[in-house]
């Protein structure tokens, strides 16, 4: 396979009447991993279904190495596609599902069951060939899926939150693997879309941030996660979503509309005064019994193990994340510090004008 | 609501009663007035068997069932007075959200104007006094959840409210407003809730106390810090938490435990440490990377970092072994060799599997 | 469960399984008579009510002319009914596929006025056909023969077979053809090696409704055929026309009747088994 | 995918308007046309045919018996089949016997059933009055007496046909979930209660196309007719397809039975339309 690009300008969809892709345009090069996050309906299946050409776009085209790639119909297209369900041939064993695609394209069946039975050692299911899918649990049925999709040797390769519906445990097992599985696929462009920032940050060498159908960021996670370009896109990479806070800057100072102040920190200096949008991540607010913000839990969520609490606080209803497992029940009382230098400043139309 | 207590408690579906044909393990268990309780585990570990025991729709091959002083274990699901919401929100879809909620006080003959009363009070603690009126199958899913356990709320016979796996069907971005509802509830009515789930999350959010069961045993039981801290097996040290707690093969030494020729200290009084074989549990979150050399401080070399955002999970190798450290994103990440110190107080011992007591 | 409800509840299922057997009871008791037991009014248990004969069996296979002979009729029915079912079934399958999975359009035509078109067929009364088949059938020259009685039931059949699979594959993942393609089959190829596999049940549902109601019909074979050819129900009814002898048309019912009370063990099946459900709605 | 989703479709569809299409447009022409005993072929005399359907009372009492008859077996059909799956959905012994048991009647030929039906009605030799003469019930003149023969035809058309209403109701009541049953119970519903609130509703959308796709087939009763009364006595019992049966190819009145065909055909669409929309509407309320 030759050096590819996969390069998609101006597509739109809109599906009875809602718009799903809104003018997108971006560059894939191989060998690389793109995450695709956002909210669920901000348009990332539907992107994938593009890009296989399980759906037409309204407008716009894609091209694969500067040929034209959205006319082809899906069986004559280089891609596999892994969906978030467990799709597999419930009529056929585990190691027939995985011959499936090299038999469709002509490998004899002897070649093509001991393929498919390699990979099928690489997705840590040896053991299992003759089973059915029914017979599997969902990480297993999710793993035939994936080597099904390894197994066309496509040179794009789709996956469609495909951790979704597993449980939180196994969620954590397959991040790790996937990260080796694709390390090795240095002709391949992986596209991988979820709603969880930290899967996209750990295993995408750039980030998609879509919302509402359209691109609204596009780079390298460190990068994305740092200077986020707007407030929506600041609320997406951040899980809880970042704390976002209206105020002005006078006078030196750093006011929220709810009359606090605080000392304007060093990286808003050379804001001019007026109305900003104030942001704060969710882990930059501590818990401390000196904290200047008083406020009550509404809720405490744990996730693996730290612990998100939803407070109502002087200056706004707020989100925190503290590490660890904090069962606090409800109408605790807390107190908050609130550090200025991790402020960051967006523009009351919502662009970043300054970060940490 | 109601104690309830299960005694010898143990269902094989086949009849069998070797340790095989279990799909629940013989057990007691008392489950108190008032709290939370969460099944956790995967899908066959026994957890919605034990909730069908409770509920009536599975009659134990063994053991009683007892509902404060009344041993309900030969009475069907309609006479236990329990309350339960489903996987999948069960509604009359052919009435209204009022009519809904007033049916089971409707199926108890109630005086209208009392119905009228207690209705209008459930509905507005699950805020949705507004939709009364509305067909109930318009509603969205979370909203259906809510008149499930609502139809058992306006009862005041209840023993205990089931609920097996709630949130399944719900849209993510529902998810909190659900559980933030359920846990206000839950406090106001101090109900007697039993919980099963196989996502420790929610779990964790909603219980009081977790049970975590397996191959249909409960493995290990208690509140959810305690889970995370003191996890009783390595499996559960393992199950919760994540990144998952980290094991090193260790041996026992007087009063040490020595990883990779160095004496470890920790927070077991001498006598207590096992001697010969065992191993070290100790949690990602509470590893630390250090300047100097020290006690319990081993040289470490860095292999790989995953940024995920808030926090990076480094992944070093030490004494042979691989091991997690989880840091917030503020903090630096050393790169090559490192020092990394065991915190004595964090440090879990376990002897085939097993937790050895601090006490 | 209450003691009175159970034995209300037992007594009436027995009640109505007595209705349901009783009309082939009497048909069975009936083959075993000879015109002695039937002009003395009506009788019940052999031996006991009257002398059984097997004369009504033995004159169905009896060939000399005298004899009524439903053996050819039989095969005749035979071949008509799995030739068309078989037919039908095919084309309905592969509509209905298409029209559960791919939109159609022309003019204000959409998928859903296709499928009534299809389903609407079994409102037409045979009689408004009756007249135009027979001269259709006249033209293609094709009048009591086997493969103008099969064109005519392809049109009763093929409303059935595609009305039970639309509704089947609609309940079939979309996904799992999605994925067929995208391992390299065209829309056909998804077709043949991934959806029909998976749909088996709705295929073999579809056929046992297919071949009960084209074993059934006796307008299309009465009003079509004539020397050549003539279909099982049509020869039986011909008994009744002359003087009847109600043992060998007994006896000649329940021969009809058999080959498809084996369908009725099939149809239970697949309704325990639960696989109906998604093939009638 | 464009050009070969036509490749599904198109085979079947094209079979269908072939064999369907030239029927129906010839029917249409005929009916236009006087084509009889005394001059048979096509001329052309406009719709002077379909003035007479208009004042043939004969035809318009036989739609309405039909209606009669069609509507009341349906509906008697319903209430026994939905009964029966009750009975045998669950909780009974030996209940996949009497599943098959009951399915084997839709299995029969309905034209042979009649004629050992008819055997069975036999007013002299049959055993249906030989049993209620042993009880002390006097013969009843089963196909000989207007009001009974009607009777008649409606037993052996519920007889045929519940099986069928049988099989859709029990397939829908077994594919339904074990939960809404069960919160019934914990809400504390009696049996009529959770049949009202619970059965009734889940299975209004299966009750609905069971009545219409049953319907459908009742309206075409003539086989049962023709054997068992002819359409006697006199006309008591003669349906509007056994009408224009006989006009048609018995009196081979083709011209007229043709207008008479489309009359109905019309008259069919247009009224199981309305039925259809209006059970939608009755039994399953806005949800659609």
């Amino acid at each position: 396979m030759l050096a590819v690009t996969l390069n998609a300008e101006n597509l739109s969809v809109s599906l009875d009447g809602t718009v799903h892709l809104d003018h997108v345009d971006f560059t894939l090069a191989r060998g690389r991993l793109y995450t695709v996050i956002g909210r669920t309906l901000a348009g990332k299946s539907t992107l994938l279904r593009v890009i296989a050409g399980l759906l037409e776009p309204d407008s716009g085209r894609i091209t694969l190495d500067k040929r034209q790639f959205s006319g082809l119909p899906v069986w004559r297209r280089d891609v596999a596609m892994v969906y978030q369900q467990f799709i597999n041939y419930p009529h056929l064993s585990v190691l027939d599902n995985v011959a499936f695609p090299l038999r469709r394209r002509g490998t004899p069946k002897h070649e093509a069951r001991r393929r498919a039975g390699e990979l099928l050692m690489r997705v840590g299911l040896e053991g299992f060939e003759t089973r059915r899918p029914s017979q599997l649990s969902g990480g297993q049925q999710q793993r035939v899926a994936l080597a099904r999709a390894l197994a066309k040797q496509a040179g794009i390769l789709l996956l469609d939150e495909p951790l979704v519906n597993l449980d939180y445990k196994l969620r954590e097992q397959f991040r790790e693997e996937f990260r080796g599985l694709f390390a090795g696929q240095a002709d391949m462009i992986v596209v991988y879309t979820t709603t969880e920032i930290g899967e996209a940050m750990m295993l995408g060498h750039e980030i998609l941030v879509l919302h509402e159908g359209r691109l609204l960021q596009m780079g390298r996670p460190a990068d994305v996660f740092e200077r986020p370009a707007s407030t929506t896109v600041a609320e997406i990479v951040n899980d809880p979503p970042m704390n976002l806070l209206d105020g002005h800057i006078a006078d030196n100072t750093l006011h929220f509309s709810s009359g606090m102040g605080a000392t304007l920190p060093l990286h808003m200096v050379a804001l001019p005064p007026g109305r900003y949008r104030f942001g704060i991540r969710a882990n930059d607010l501590e818990m401390r019994p000196d904290g200047a913000i008083g406020g009550e839990v509404i809720v405490a969520e744990v996730s693996g193990s730290e612990t998100f609490l939803h407070l109502d606080t002087a200056i706004g209803p707020l989100a925190v994340k503290c590490e660890g497992i904090h069962p606090l029940a409800l109408r605790t009382q807390v107190r908050l510090a609130l550090e200025p230098e991790r402020l960051f400043a967006f523009s009351p139309e919502g662009g970043l004008v300054a970060a940490p | 609501m109601a104690q309830i207590t299960l005694k010898q408690i143990g269902h094989s579906y086949s009849g069998g009663t070797r340790p095989g044909d279990y799909a629940l393990c013989p057990l007691d268990m008392t489950w108190h007035d008032g709290r939370t309780y969460a099944l956790l585990g995967p899908s066959g570990c026994g957890k919605t068997t034990m909730l069908n025991i409770v509920s009536g729709i599975v009659t134990p091959s063994q053991g009683r069932v007892w509902f404060d002083q009344r041993d309900v274990t030969g009475l069907p699901t309609a006479r236990r007075n329990i309350a339960q919401v489903f996987q999948f929100p069960v509604i009359y879809g052919s009435k209204t959200v009022y009519q809904n909620l007033a049916f089971p006080l409707v199926c108890r003959k109630w005086a209208s104007d009392r119905i009228r009363r207690k209705v209008g009070e459930i509905a507005d603690l699950l805020d949705l006094g507004a939709k009364l009126g509305k067909p109930a199958r318009g509603l969205t899913a979370d909203e259906k959840q809510l008149i499930s356990l609502g139809r058992g709320l306006v009862r005041e016979d209840v023993s205990a409210v089931l609920m097996d796996e709630p949130l399944t069907v719900i849209d993510p971005q529902m998810k909190f407003h659900l559980r933030r509802k359920l846990k206000e509830i839950n406090d106001r009515f101090k109900l007697t809730l039993v919980y099963v789930t196989h996502d420790q999350d929610e779990a964790m959010t909603f219980a009081s106390e977790i049970l975590v069961m397996s191959g249909g045993r409960v493995v290990q039981s208690g509140p959810p810090e305690h889970l995370f801290e003191f996890p009783q097996t390595t499996y559960v040290g393992y199950f919760i938490g994540s990144p998952a707690m980290n094991f090193l093969d260790a041996e026992g030494q007087g009063d040490r435990a020595v990883f990779a020729g160095i004496p470890l200290t920790t927070a077991y009084p001498g006598d207590r440490v096992p001697q010969g074989a065992i191993r070290i549990g100790v949690r990602p979150e509470y590893l630390e990377f250090v300047a100097t050399a020290g006690e319990n401080v081993l040289a470490a070399m860095v292999v790989d970092v995953q940024d995920h955002g808030g926090v990076r999970i480094v992944e070093v190798e030490v004494g042979g072994a691989r091991v997690k450290v989880k840091l917030a994103r503020e903090k630096p990440v050393p790169e090559g060799p490192a020092l990394l110190r065991l915190p004595p107080g964090k440090i879990r011992l376990y002897r085939d599997g097993e937790l050895v007591p601090l006490d | 469960m209450p003691g009175l409800y159970r034995t209300l509840k037992y007594a009436a299922v027995l009640l109505w399984s007595a209705f349901v057997v009783a009309p082939l009871l009497w048909a069975l008791t009936t083959s075993f008579k000879t015109i002695n037991g039937v002009t003395g009014g009506a009788t019940y248990i052999p031996w006991l009510d009257y002398k059984p004969s097997l004369e009504g069996w033995r004159e169905l296979f009896n060939t000399s002319g005298t004899g009524v002979n439903i053996g050819q009729p039989f095969i005749d029915s035979a071949i008509v009914t799995l030739g068309a079912s078989a037919i039908s079934l095919v084309l309905g399958t592969l509509a209905a596929y298409g029209l559960s999975r791919f939109t159609y359009r022309a003019g204000f035509i959409r998928n859903r006025d296709i499928v009534f078109f299809f389903i609407s067929q079994r409102i037409m009364p045979p009689i408004v056909l009756a007249i135009p088949f027979f001269l259709m059938l006249k033209f293609l020259g094709l009048l009591d023969s086997i493969p103008g009685l099969i064109l005519v039931y392809i049109a009763l059949l093929l409303p059935i077979a595609v009305w039970v699979m639309v509704d089947f594959f609609n309940n079939v993942p979309r996904e799992i053809d999605e994925m067929a393609m995208l391992d390299g089959c065209t829309p056909i190829g998804a077709f043949i090696r991934v959806v029909l596999p998976n749909s088996l049940p709705g295929v073999v549902v579809a056929g046992l409704f297919c071949i009960i109601f084209g074993w059934n019909d006796f307008f299309f074979a009465f009003t079509l055929t004539f020397t050549r050819t003539q279909l099982l129900p049509v020869a039986i009814v011909a008994l009744n026309s002359t003087v009847t002898p109600w043992w060998s048309l007994s006896a000649s019912s329940l021969i009809s009747v058999a080959p498809l009370v084996v369908v009725a063990f099939l149809v239970e099946k697949f309704l325990s088994r639960g696989t109906l459900a998604g093939a009638i709605r | 995918m464009r050009g070969q989703k036509y490749i599904f479709l198109l085979p079947g569809l094209l079979v269908l308007l072939a064999i369907i299409l030239f029927p129906l447009l010839f029917t249409i022409r005929v009916s236009l046309s006087a084509w009889g005993v005394s001059q048979p072929g096509l001329n052309w005399i406009g719709i002077e045919n379909y003035v007479g359907v208009l004042r043939d009372q004969r035809f318009w009492q036989a739609m309405v018996r039909l209606g009669f008859l069609a509507v009341g077996t349906v509906i008697i059909e319903y209430v026994l089949g939905f009964s029966m799956a009750l009975l045998v959905w669950r909780d009974i012994r030996f209940r996949r016997v009497f599943r098959v048991l009951f399915l084997v009647p839709m299995m029969t030929t309905p034209v042979i059933m009649a004629v050992i039906w008819r055997t069975i009605f036999h007013e002299s030799l049959g055993p249906a009055n030989d049993l209620l003469g042993r009880i002390g019930i006097a013969p009843v003149p089963w196909l000989t007496n207007e009001t009974m023969a009607m009777v008649s035809v409606m037993i052996v058309e519920i007889w045929l046909w519940t099986p069928f209403m049988f099989l859709l109701l029990l397939s829908g009541l077994l594919s339904q979930p074990r939960e809404p049953f069960l919160a019934a119970a914990i809400d504390g519903a009696g049996p009529v209660r959770t049949f009202f609130n619970v059965t009734f509703p889940l299975m209004a959308p299966i009750s609905v196309s069971a009545l219409v796709i049953r319907l459908i087939e009742a309206s075409k009763i003539m086989e049962t007719v023709y054997v068992l009364t002819s359409g006697g006595p006199g006309t008591a019992t003669e349906t509007a397809s056994y009408y224009i049966y006989i006009r048609g190819l018995r009196d081979f009145e083709i011209g007229y039975a043709s207008s008479l065909s489309i009359t109905y055909l019309i008259i069919m669409i247009v009224a199981l339309t309305i039925i259809a929309k209006v059970l939608v509407r009755t039994m399953i309320g806005k949800q659609a």
